[in-house]
Formats: structure tokens, C-alpha cells, sequence
């Protein structure tokens, strides 16, 4: 189902978001959700602004700081029909809750055959670039896409945020809902133009496994994710003044990857970046790298081009966490490194 | 005289008979292919296995007082939890010996048993049970009904950090949650006091607010007692409870366990204190049953745990290729 | 006439002016490069920023009981702890603003303060600096010395799995080990009474055995009494503590917060009660300092922090490619 | 430092290691252990065998089930000079204890501008095969070589496992050591011959860091780890049969991955295959196969090759299981698919 043309209206990231949970809410009584400050404060990075106000305290449930426990106990409301939604405020706290996201929350409709459903949606915030340091700034889409059973989406823009949201929180299936800091438009973060966009205020779907080609170009596929999307659509739209045509794919699903759309991609361009604001090492540029090198291999003529973080934990000086967050000047700087490889 | 009726008393002896007899069946089947050299991935039930002979008045002794809408989750050693929530016997013998049939088409195991016609789960992280216990808990004050959510864990589990949490929420929500605590002095190898800085678990509730009851030498008819109290609480929107009772593991941690580090003398004599011998006596001293009843009664629940056997050992294999379905519904 | 001895008190009042004088910098310092439009991640010193004033009596109260050899561990709001746990105050504002001199030559920043001249920490996970003064605490003992190690962490810190887990290690282990519950009514938006379900945590030290102690109304002289027993009697051995201490958090969660989700008449009540003025005010009534006294330490005080600051901004910035450094020793 | 050939007896893997940590424990009164039945049992998988008798409980710590504070208390302790060794009884369990392992344990020296030292082991057992099934079965390599500050091991041999836990013991930084369960030699499990072999008395010390070509060949590179490199090295007997010569890499270090031996094995059979008993996504398929297409990729002649668990939890069922851990045969029948690719 997509959106209508008529009436589309620009709302940030978080609004986007906590639309797509009212309208869930207000079809299903279901639906409720859980975390902490998701009440009054509507979420640290505003994804359940004003939801308590319309659904009470009920429906929109501060909890204490025991992530195992309330994210655990949607394993519970889960398997009596409810359909919970449970924020984990910043990925980077996921280590206190993994065993019942990874052991539990992803395997269960597996290790039960099929007979139980986990409609559970974990929202996350992810990213850096604001000094929040290493514990507070990670991205840590490799560590969720590595495990099988959960369905991890890491959505871009405004109108992805709301249309996957209402699909992840439609899915019997647990859905990590990834969202960027930078990407909600709060404010009282940085400000950045793709943080505001149209959104259609009518319920609309947008599939939880498909990348979407947001600029399209004949010289080099770079495959990026959120913040590394609006840099890499900044590279390219640089790179365009020097004549070099990039086609930028938005990820948007980080598990499963949509290979085809980036195959295509490839088999066109013959060249391919990916830019990833998580660690290098065993990071989705090492998946959607090994992806093409195993099966769209006759594609490529030149080597693949990695930028990721340097393997590094996130250090808090600006200076010093500028270096290891790919930007766009890197981004163009690498794009003709693989160009001239 | 007993202030147990004689149906209650009757169902617990069933139940745990049936747990028994269920195990002791097990103890051999699990060896079979693994002799003479023990191979723990040997023989058409593999893996670890955890038997709970001697644990059955911790389930019954709560179970008897829990409907269908009542959940229970359970750890690793889940067998008499099981029998005592009324999973389906033979599916859950189908999935122990990894048939098609199982209740997870054998895709869980003897650690992984889901049942939800009667809402029983249970898996291998120690004490992760008990947020998903909470969770029902809250969906059950959500709707409006009176059920109840009860999370077996083993004494050991007690140290873990998801008690806490577990217990934080379900007192601070008041929900209907209840923790059975089996105190089978064991983690493995590690004796209750090496893990554990007080000597019940009982105490820990103050940590809460809410009630503690504590059940001591595995008895099965202050069990019941203190679980009929601590359900109806529940049931009544009186909070949580935290119940342990000490209790007897006869085996081994697993089977294969070499048991190096606990005194030979220790099991011998816990037998002599067999929990359904003395519910059989209890029957029988109060005129609620003969021996002749309760013969009667054995040869249903073997011809019942024989069935599921037989069920379980005829059923089909998965296909190999089945492995990558389910994983999404 | 006071049961604290004037060199205490005085030490007491000058950490917390200190503490103080340091965050109302820090306040004007973090809005630099942030107006008029408020950026978290602009100026120069950008991140998250939480201060304590208000919460200093929790730090000095049990601090001025400690030596260098004991260990500190605290959270996200650590600038208080750091100061009365004698943290070098140059190298922590450098630290804070990004420089290469600072303690953790700009990698770690405001929540990740590690001073292992004064066996200082801090971290940015809820409640996970304890496992971590245990583990210091058990290094202690294995040493023979008489040596404490202190967590500090939030009232809301107290019902996270990690506070379980640590205080059974530590009673079970008998370890010098003394948690402090710096109640500040908040976690973030969520009141205590929405978040823990006991109204307060000393009564959790029955889950462990342990002693628990209760500072009411951010009492400095009730917390120096209640620090000085439980840190005398883990150097003796007798084993760990919970200290809870209700305390005042001036401030918003983080600079920049709203705070809509606080009755605004909460902070200008609290201040009323400001815990610097009673222990000025504790030391003038008993003759152990003059008006004139204090003008001088606190004058003292104001050059200290000055410096410090002004060795922060005099420093250099790290080059970029330091970024790659110290992965490994 | 390289054992001399001198009396060299045969051990199980886990006798290696528990000899490895007696030798450390003699010659450093810092170095101690803890875990969940490490003591009078010996360590699940018997990677303690004997220490406790030999060091008593004050070295050889028995813990409660509580990994996020026995685990987390070795950080403390590492800050005052000890060297904990300290036991995660299954890698499975990770999830109850990540946050310490990867944002304290793998953090604080860099955090710490390298002014505090972390000399910490981690030891867990890993791998599937017995019919654990989906909670106690896994080996989550990609997991932990994934996020920065951590050295991961995996060694396959037992004079591996003995001197690169000498190494692990000896180094000033965190290592997770990973064990496989089935190479331990133990009596009550499958008993496969390369659970046993040389491992010198003496203390020697294996390199972190390095691969190891465990046999050489000429047509084809196949890159393993612990179970893989062992049915690796039975497909490649299968193969020689039938003319194909397969070099054998056993990878040993997750973290990093040693990129030299690969290349130089790759640029003499231009051709790769790459087999995991974890799960393929994101896994160390993913990230082998990118440094080859990104760095090494004019050495390549064919799509490269990848084989591991197929993204779903491990069933407990022996025949589903068996479907989803490579083996020699379906080794065998990748690397013919490579070849003729
Ligand atoms: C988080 C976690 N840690 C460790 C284990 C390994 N383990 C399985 S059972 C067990 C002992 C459990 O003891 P207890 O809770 O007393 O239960 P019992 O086995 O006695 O029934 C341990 C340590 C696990 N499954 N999960
Ligand atoms: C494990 C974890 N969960 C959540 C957070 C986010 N968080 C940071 S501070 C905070 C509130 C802490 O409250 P409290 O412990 O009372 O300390 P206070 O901020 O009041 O000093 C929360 C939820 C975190 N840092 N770590
Ligand atoms: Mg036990
Ligand atoms: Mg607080």
C-alpha cells in the first residue's frame, strides 16, 4: 500500500515515528509501550512524544532501569496477544538486555516450531557525532544483524521512519526499529535538513526488506545507512560537480540485506562503496561486501571500497571523533580511490 | 484428617508419579546409543538432559491450584513443571526425541518446550524465565482476569540479575507473579552456600516488599499450602510472592554428571524421603485411598507416560531441509 | 558541639564548595558555542553533561572517610565523587573538554573519568560501576589489605540486575564493599515511586545480610556518621553495606533538559535547604570557623578551579589521528 | 618463543589449557580464576582440570550464577594489578554479561587514554554438533570480533590452545578465548582425533594474531576455524583424491584476522571458500570474503566461496542440525562448486 499524493505534509523523525505508533495504537488496543521516559518525556529522542498524553499511563508505561526485565516481559505480553513496544533507550545499553533479545525474543518462534509469535518491536537509538562518547554513540547494526531471527531495519528518512514503524509494529514477527539521533529533528541535537520530510498523515506500509535507491548514478554504487546516507548523498552530489556519477543506495534493512536492488546496482556501475557508521570489522561492509564478491562477483571491475569506523571505540573529543566517523569529504576522497583502483 | 481434599491430594500423586515415571523412562532412553562409550550427542535423544526426580512437590504443590490461563515458565530442568501444567505428553516426548510431532517439531528439545494451549514455556538461560513470566503477568492485569504467572527457578538462579529486575516490576506493577525458588542445594556443582549470602531465599522479598514463604525438607502438603495462599493472593491483586522450598535432586546436575563434588552419602539418604511415598501414605493413613487405588491408579499414568513414549518413538523425523523453516511466522 | 571532628568538616565544606564552584562553571562553561540555538554537540565541551549540585553530601560524607588505596566507582553524574575522591582537577576538566591532557587524553569525556592515581572511575552505564568496586573490593582481600572499595550510583541504579548480582557477590564473599544510593528522587522523568518498589532501598540489605543505612533529607553530618561505621566495618571485615541518602538534584537530568516532567516549585524548595550552607553554617555556630575563615577557603577554592579550568582551555586539542591510539597497552 | 621437539607428550585440548593456566598460575601469584564450576568440577568443559586441587578456592573461584558481577569484579581486580582468568561456562550466555565484555572490559584502556590496563581472559566454550540446541550450541565469533578493544581467539589444536592461552594469560589486554567443546577431548563427548595432540610441557607462546596454513595446496584456499578447519582438513584428504588441491588456513584469531596469510594463500589458488560454524551473516565469512574483494581482489579468479550456518538458530533435532553445520561433505561439495564457478 502506498501513500497518496494529496495533503503530504513535513514532519521531523521523531513525529514521523510517534504518528505511526498512535496509529497503531488507536486500531489495535493491543498495541502498548514500554521503556524508560517513554511517558512524559516522550522518549530521550522523542519517539513516543505525546503518546502518554493521548493513551495514558497504561498504554504508555515508564519503567524502571531493568531493560532484562521490561524487555523481557514483552516475551510474556507477546505470547498473550499483546503487541508490545519496548525502547531500549541508546543501542549501546544492549549488552544488560542481550540474552533476552538474541536467546529469547529472536528465537522462540523458531525453537517453537512455529506456535508462538513474538510481535515485538525494539526501538533503539543509534549513532554518534554529537560527543556522546563510547558508550552513547554506537550504531551497532552488525552486532543485531548477526543474529538470525530478528528483523533489524535502520531507516533514513521521515517517511521511511513512519512507513517502516507501522510495518515493524504490523509484523508477527520482532521487528529492531533503529532510529538515528541526528535523523529525529530534535531540537536540541544538530539540525540537518533530511531530519524534516513528507510524511503522509494516512497509514501507509513501507516493506521491511527492501533498500531503496535514493540517487541514482552510472559511475559507483554506495551502499549507506541513515547518517551515512545523507553523507553519502552529500558526496555525490559533490562528486557530480567533478563529473563522477554515483548512485547511492539507502539500506534502510540491515537484516535481511536486499542484495537484489544492490546487485542491480552493481551490475550497472561495476564499482562499490559502502559506508558504515558501525565498526569495520564484521559490519555491513563486510556483508554487502561479501554478498557481491560471492554472488554478483562478474559484476565488479574494480576493488570494493570499505569506510567504517576505524575499529575503535567512539572517543568524545570532537576532534578525535570527527576522524573516525565517515563524512562526506571522505566519502568523495574514497569514491576515487575505488575509481582509480 | 487433612485439610487437602482428596482430589488435590490425588492429582499432586498423579503428577508426580507421572514426573517419575516419566524421568526413570527417560533415564534409559537417554542412554540408549551411548553405551558402552557415554557420548553425549549419541542415540535418538541427545544433548544435555536435566532430570528433576525428587524436585516434584515444588510443581504440584503449586500447580494443582493453577488453571489454563495460568502461565508457567521453567528453566532447564523442566520435566515436572511440565507434567504439572498439563503439557501435552506426547508432543513433549515427540520434541525430546527431536520428531516432527514435537511440540516444537524438534526444533527445541528437552530445553525447549513450548506449549501454549495450557501457556507453559520454559528454556536454558538461568532465570530468563522469570521477565517473561512477568510479562504474562502484566498482560493478564491488562485484560482484566485474575491469572496468574508462576517462574520455576532453581535456588542458583536466585543470584542472577534478572531476579531482581523480575521482582522490582512485578511488585512495583503489583502483578499477579509468583517465583518458585527450587532449593536443590545444587547449581551444578556449587553447593547453595557458596552461591548465595543468606540462607533462604524467603528474606529476599523484603528487598520487595512483598511476601516470602519458605517450604522446608521438600515438603509437598506446605507446598500446597503456602502456594494456595500465594495464588490467591495473586488472583486477588495482592502482589507477588516469592516462595522457596528446599527440595531433592536425586541425579545428577545432567545425566552423564560424574557428581565428584557432592558426598555419596547425600542422595541415598534424601531417597529415604522419597516426597511420593509420602503423599501414597498420606492417602492411604487418611483412608482417602487404598493400596489397590493406588495401584490402579499407577497403571493409568504408565499406560499414559508408555503411550507418549510409544507416540514419540513412532513419530517421523523432520526432513533436513525443515531446519530453515519457522523462522518467521 | 559536633561529633565531627572541625579538620573533617572543613574538609567536608571545601570538597563540596569545590564540587560546587566546579559545576556552576561547567554550567555557563557547556552553554558556550550552544546559544543561541542549543546544540548538544557544539562548543567546547560538547556530549551530555550532568552535574550534581545539591547531591555533594552523598560524595564528601562518606569520602572523608577514605584513603587513596580505597576505590571509587561512580556513574554518569560523577564530577562530586571525582572531586571528594581527590581526582586530579586539571586533567579532569581537560578531560571534559576534549584535551590531550586530560585523564583520558580526550577519549573518554565527562562520563568515562579514569584517574588511577586515586583509583577513581566513572562510566556511563546505570549501575555497572559495581560489579566493578566489588571486583576491587575481592582484590583487597586477596592483598590482605584494609582497603574499601565504594560504588556510588542512582536511586534509579538500584533496580537494575547489576546491583543484585554485586551485592550477593560481595556478602557472600565478605568483601569491603559499600554501595551508595544517591536518591535524588529522579531517574531522569521517572519518580522513585514509579520506579522502585520498596520507598527505600536500605531495606534491600535483608536480601544480603548486609547492613543497610538511611540518610534522610541530604543530611551531611548523618551521612559522614552512617559512612564512617559502614567503612569501619568493612576495613574490619564485617562485610559490605548499603547507604542510601536522599539527596537534591538542583539541576535538569543532563543540561538542556526541559524538565517538564517537574512541579517547578520542587527546585527553589530544595535550595532552601542547600546542603553547602548547613555545613558553613554547622562550622561558624560552632566556633570552628569565622565568616572571615570561610572567605579565605573559599577563595582558595575559586583559584583552584579556575586554574583547573584554565589549564583545560590552555591545553591543546589531540591531533586527529590519536584517534587510533591506545586501542591496546 | 617456540617449544623446543623434546619430550613432547600427547594431550586433550582441555588438559592443554588447564596446563597452559597452571603454568601462569606458578609463575604469577596475580593470575587467578573464576567462574561457575571451575573448581572442584573443573570447569564444565575442563578447562580448569585439577587447578583447584592444586591452588585451593582462593585462586580457583567457584562463582554464583551471576555473570554480570563475577565478570565484571575481574575489571576491578585488573585495576589493581591481578590477571583474572574468568569463565563464561557457555558463549551463549554472553547476552546476560555483554555490557561488561564490550563496554567496560573492551573499553577502559582506550577510554582511559591507555592509562589502565585490562589483563583479562575470557574464557568460553563454543560450537554446536551434540544436539545442545539453539541457547547452548552457538559460537557467536562474529559477535565478539565485531566490537573494538578485544582480542578474540579460536584456537583449534591443543598446542595452540596451550600456547595461545599462555599468550592471552600473558598479555596486558582483555582476549575472549574461544574453545571449542568438541575439541576439548572430553570423555563424555564425541571423541574426535584432533581433540588430541603434541603440546610440549614447557611454557611456549603462540602468537594472537596469526593464521595458520595447516596444510598447503594449490587450487583452492579454505579459510576455518576450530571445527570447520578440522572438517576442512577432511575435505581436503576427500579432495586430494580427486585432484583438487586445497590449502587449508586455520584462522585462530577472530580478532583481527591476519590478512596477510589469506592474501598470500588466495594469490596462489585465486580461488576462496571460506566455512563457519556461526552464522553466515555478518559472520567471519562476511568479513574474510571483504578484506579479499577490497584489498586482495586482483588475486581473485572466481566468485569467492561461503559456507556456515544458515541464518536460524541451531535446531535441536541431530538430523536438522546436522543440516545446518557444514561439514567435510558439503565442504567438499562448495569447494567443486568454487572451482567451477
Ligand atoms: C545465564 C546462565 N548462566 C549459566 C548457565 C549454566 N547453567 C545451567 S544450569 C546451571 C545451574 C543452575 O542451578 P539452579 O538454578 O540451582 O538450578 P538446578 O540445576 O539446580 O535445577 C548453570 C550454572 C545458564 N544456563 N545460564
Ligand atoms: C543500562 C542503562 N540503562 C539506561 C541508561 C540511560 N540512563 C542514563 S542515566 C539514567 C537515569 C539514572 O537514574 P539514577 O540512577 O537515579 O541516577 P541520576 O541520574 O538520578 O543521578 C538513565 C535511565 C543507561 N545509561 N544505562
Ligand atoms: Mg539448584
Ligand atoms: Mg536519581
Amino acid at each position: 500500500m502506498e501513500a497518496t499524493k494529496a495533503k503530504v505534509q513535513k514532519l521531523t523523525g521523531s513525529k514521523a515515528m510517534s504518528l505511526a505508533i498512535e496509529q497503531a495504537m488507536l486500531k489495535d488496543d493491543k498495541v502498548f509501550v514500554m521503556g524508560e521516559d517513554v511517558g512524559k518525556y516522550g522518549g530521550i529522542f522523542g519517539s513516543t512524544t505525546g503518546l502518554m498524553e493521548k493513551f495514558g499511563p497504561d498504554r504508555v508505561m515508564d519503567t524502571p532501569i531493568s531493560e532484562t526485565g521490561f524487555i523481557g516481559a514483552a516475551v510474556g505480553a507477546a505470547a498473550e496477544g499483546f503487541r508490545p513496544i519496548v525502547e531500549l533507550m541508546f543501542v549501546d545499553f544492549h549488552g544488560v538486555v542481550m540474552d533476552q533479545i538474541y536467546n529469547h525474543i529472536a528465537k522462540i518462534t523458531y525453537m517453537s516450531g512455529g506456535n508462538v509469535k513474538m510481535p515485538i518491536v525494539l526501538l533503539t537509538a543509534v549513532g554518534g557525532g554529537y560527543s556522546d562518547a563510547a558508550q552513547h554513540s554506537q550504531t551497532l547494526y552488525g552486532s543485531f544483524g548477526h543474529l538470525p531471527g530478528l528483523k533489524v531495519v535502520a531507516p533514513t528518512y521521515p517517511h521511511d521512519l513512519k512507513g517502516m514503524l507501522a510495518s515493524a509494529i504490523a509484523d508477527d514477527n520482532p521487528v529492531v526499529f533503529m532510529f538515528h539521533k541526528t535523523l529525529q529533528g530534535l531540537g536540541w541535537m544538530d539540525q540537518i535538513p533530511s531530519s524534516l520530510g513528507p510524511v503522509p498523515q494516512e497509514e501507509y506500509f513501507v516493506p521491511l526488506n527492501k533498500a531503496k535507491v535514493v540517487k541514482e548514478g552510472t559511475d559507483i554504487t554506495i551502499v549507506a545507512a541513515q547518517m551515512m546516507t545523507v553523507q553519502a548523498m552529500n558526496a555525490a552530489a559533490e562528486l557530480e560537480k567533478s563529473g563522477v556519477s554515483a548512485e547511492v543506495i539507502d539500506l534502510r534493512s540491515i537484516k535481511p540485506i536486499d542484495k537484489e536492488t544492490i546487485f542491480k546496482s552493481v551490475e550497472k556501475t561495476k564499482k562499490l562503496l559502502i559506508v558504515d557508521e558501525d565498526y569495520k570489522s564484521y559490519g555491513y561492509t563486510a556483508e554487502v561486501a561479501a554478498l557481491v564478491a560471492s554472488e554478483a562477483f562478474y559484476h565488479l571491475e574494480a576493488p570494493i571500497g570499505r569506510l567504517a569506523i576505524p575499529d575503535v571505540p567512539i572517543p568524545y573529543s570532537p576532534v578525535l571523533e570527527k576522524f573516525v566517523i565517515p563524512d562526506a569529504t571522505n566519502i568523495t576522497r574514497k569514491v576515487l580511490q575505488v575509481m582509480n583502483a | 484428617m487433612s485439610d487437602i481434599s482428596k482430589d488435590h491430594l490425588i492429582w499432586m500423586y498423579k503428577k508426580m508419579k507421572m514426573s517419575r515415571y516419566f524421568e526413570e523412562k527417560m533415564e534409559s532412553a537417554y542412554m540408549e546409543g551411548k553405551q558402552p562409550v557415554f557420548n553425549i550427542g549419541a542415540g535418538p535423544v541427545p544433548g544435555e538432559m536435566h532430570l528433576s526426580n525428587g524436585q516434584e512437590p515444588a510443581a504440584v504443590g503449586i500447580c494443582v491450584h493453577l488453571k489454563k490461563e495460568d502461565t508457567v515458565t521453567a528453566p532447564h530442568r523442566p520435566h515436572h513443571n511440565a507434567i504439572a501444567k498439563n503439557v501435552d505428553l506426547k508432543k513433549m516426548t515427540a520434541e525430546i526425541y527431536g520428531k516432527k510431532t514435537g511440540l516444537g517439531k524438534g526444533k527445541g528439545g528437552h530445553m525447549h518446550l513450548f506449549d501454549p494451549e495450557v501457556k507453559f514455556s520454559c528454556g536454558g538461560i538461568v532465570a530468563a524465565g522469570m521477565p517473561h513470566a512477568v510479562g504474562s503477568a502484566l498482560a493478564a492485569k491488562k485484560l482484566g482476569q485474575d491469572w496468574v504467572a508462576v517462574a520455576f527457578i532453581g535456588e542458583g538462579a536466585a543470584n542472577a540479575g534478572a531476579f531482581h529486575e523480575s521482582l522490582n516490576l512485578a511488585a512495583l506493577w503489583k502483578l499477579p507473579f509468583i517465583v518458585v525458588i527450587e532449593d536443590n542445594s545444587w547449581g551444578i556443582s556449587v553447593p547453595k552456600k557458596d552461591s548465595t549470602c543468606v540462607p533462604f531465599n524467603d528474606v529476599r522479598a523484603a528487598a520487595y516488599g512483598i511476601k516470602g514463604y519458605l517450604v522446608k525438607d521438600n515438603d509437598p502438603f506446605e507446598m500446597y499450602r503456602v502456594s494456595k495462599e500465594a495464588v490467591e493472593r495473586a488472583r486477588r491483586g495482592e502482589g507477588p510472592s516469592i516462595i522457596e522450598i528446599e527440595t531433592y535432586r536425586f541425579l545428577g546436575h545432567f545425566q552423564g554428571d560424574p557428581e565428584l563434588y557432592r558426598d555419596k552419602e547425600e542422595v541415598p539418604t534424601l531417597r529415604t524421603k522419597d516426597p511420593i511415598d509420602r503423599v501414597k501414605k498420606h492417602l492411604i493413613d487418611n483412608d482417602m485411598a487404598t493400596e489397590a487405588d493406588m495401584g490402579a491408579i499407577d497403571a493409568d499414568i504408565f499406560k499414559e507416560v508408555d503411550e507418549a513414549y510409544q507416540f514419540a518413538i513412532d513419530s517421523p523425523l523432520p526432513e533436513p531441509e525443515e531446519a530453515l523453516e519457522d523462522m518467521f511466522v
